[in-house]
């Protein structure tokens, strides 16, 4: 899976793309925060506020419950300031 | 017609490429976002704008079409720059041409209230105390919730 | 910035205008009324649009004065055109600058709602029939009677 | 009092404007388009649907029961149709 995070959110993190390979458990968007919280305290300070953080998955917007699978990209950033 | 870019942009030359050859048109509303010195004249406050390159043409494709179904639409027009800009600079136009005046105003002010709260776009402040993320305002959220109440209605 | 003249009117030029020397302001709201072809591509119907010079600025100031009041404003000018047009050429000219793009926005719609059912122009219509005078329109005065009910109302 | 006429009113009127004297018992808008539907049938003719005719005194809307006085410039004209 493709990761992209934007923003402060990729400040925080340190990177800015990566390719990830999901354990079986991780099907949802929900489950996906949960796991990458436990990759290190860099993700678990980022994603610590999780309502704030908005997820796309191939470039949509999606929800919790939205599903995940390998080929999938996915976006995290904070509440968008365009306009 | 859609174009996310770093380049400025010319209002004027963006309203007759819009309205050429379309003498239907009756009315053409715009919005043109500017670069606001927060800082109140105490020095130049520029910021950075970040962006999402392949949602963004995608999700703006998608509300240009969401406009075009709820009013009666002759044209549609929007730019949005990235990269880093000064105050006073362009930030973002929305032109929208209709035979009628109340469709062109009101897909205008969709279109905007639409980009201030779901285009992937993060604006990156430069203060005297250093660079600081600008925070999104719950009144944004408000503005286009209104759209969704008044999800049916069609006004031409 | 109130203007009524014959000539044509650039909107990028109006609008850098507007907003120059101004770090203040982050939107700008437009609309430009043009003239529609309204025999449907069976020939040019052009228009005269005839008008009451002086009572025509006196309310033009007034009314400007008056969203003045109602919504934060950094500046408004406000253009419109007079005596012979063809189909696809500017009429009117509504430009309102804010520091907060909803004041632009809603300002800008109610002085071109205004100008539609207040302001001293008449239009007579070129038809293969020969000249017609235009009309006015219910739906014009249901808009402008919408902001009387929302008299107290001041957003920025 | 000086007297404009605008559109299809100054068409069918024949008159663009004109200065007037008015008789002592007209002092308000409602008694002017009376007594100048008395004036000829060209007048009488562009008057007789009064609802729709708009009147302004010294260049501001008028009701039927705005004063008049002889140094007025009241222009009478249909619905407005700019913009």
């Amino acid at each position: 899976m493709k990761l992209l995070y934007f923003a402060w959110l990729r400040q925080k993190i340190g990177v800015e793309t990566e390719q990830v390979a999901l354990p079986d458990d991780v099907t949802d968007v929900a489950g996906l925060i949960v796991w990458l919280k436990g990759r290190g305290d860099n993700y678990a300070e980022a994603l610590k506020n999780d309502k704030v953080i908005k997820v796309a998955v191939n470039q949509a917007y999606a929800r919790p419950g939205t599903a995940l699978k390998g080929s999938d990209e996915v976006a995290l950033f904070p509440p968008v300031t365009g306009g | 017609m859609i174009r996310v870019q770093r380049e400025d942009f010319d209002v004027g030359a963006e309203l007759r490429a819009l309205t050429a050859h379309d003498t239907g048109i009756g009315g053409v509303a715009s919005f043109v976002g500017l670069v606001r010195d927060m800082t109140s004249g105490t020095g130049a406050s520029a910021m950075t704008l970040e962006h999402y390159e392949g949602m963004t043409q995608k999700q703006l494709a998608e509300v240009e079409a969401e406009a075009r179904a709820r009013w009666e639409l002759s044209g549609v027009t929007i730019v949005h720059r990235y990269g880093r800009l000064e105050p006073g600079e362009q930030i973002v136009l929305v032109l929208t041409a209709s035979p009628h005046r109340q469709a062109a105003l009101e897909s205008c002010a969709f279109l905007i209230d639409w980009l201030k709260t779901r285009a992937p776009f993060w604006k990156l402040e430069e203060t005297p105390e250093g660079s600081r993320w600008v925070e999104a305002r719950a009144s944004d959220d408000a503005a286009t919730a209104r759209w969704e109440r008044d999800g049916g209605k069609r006004s031409s």
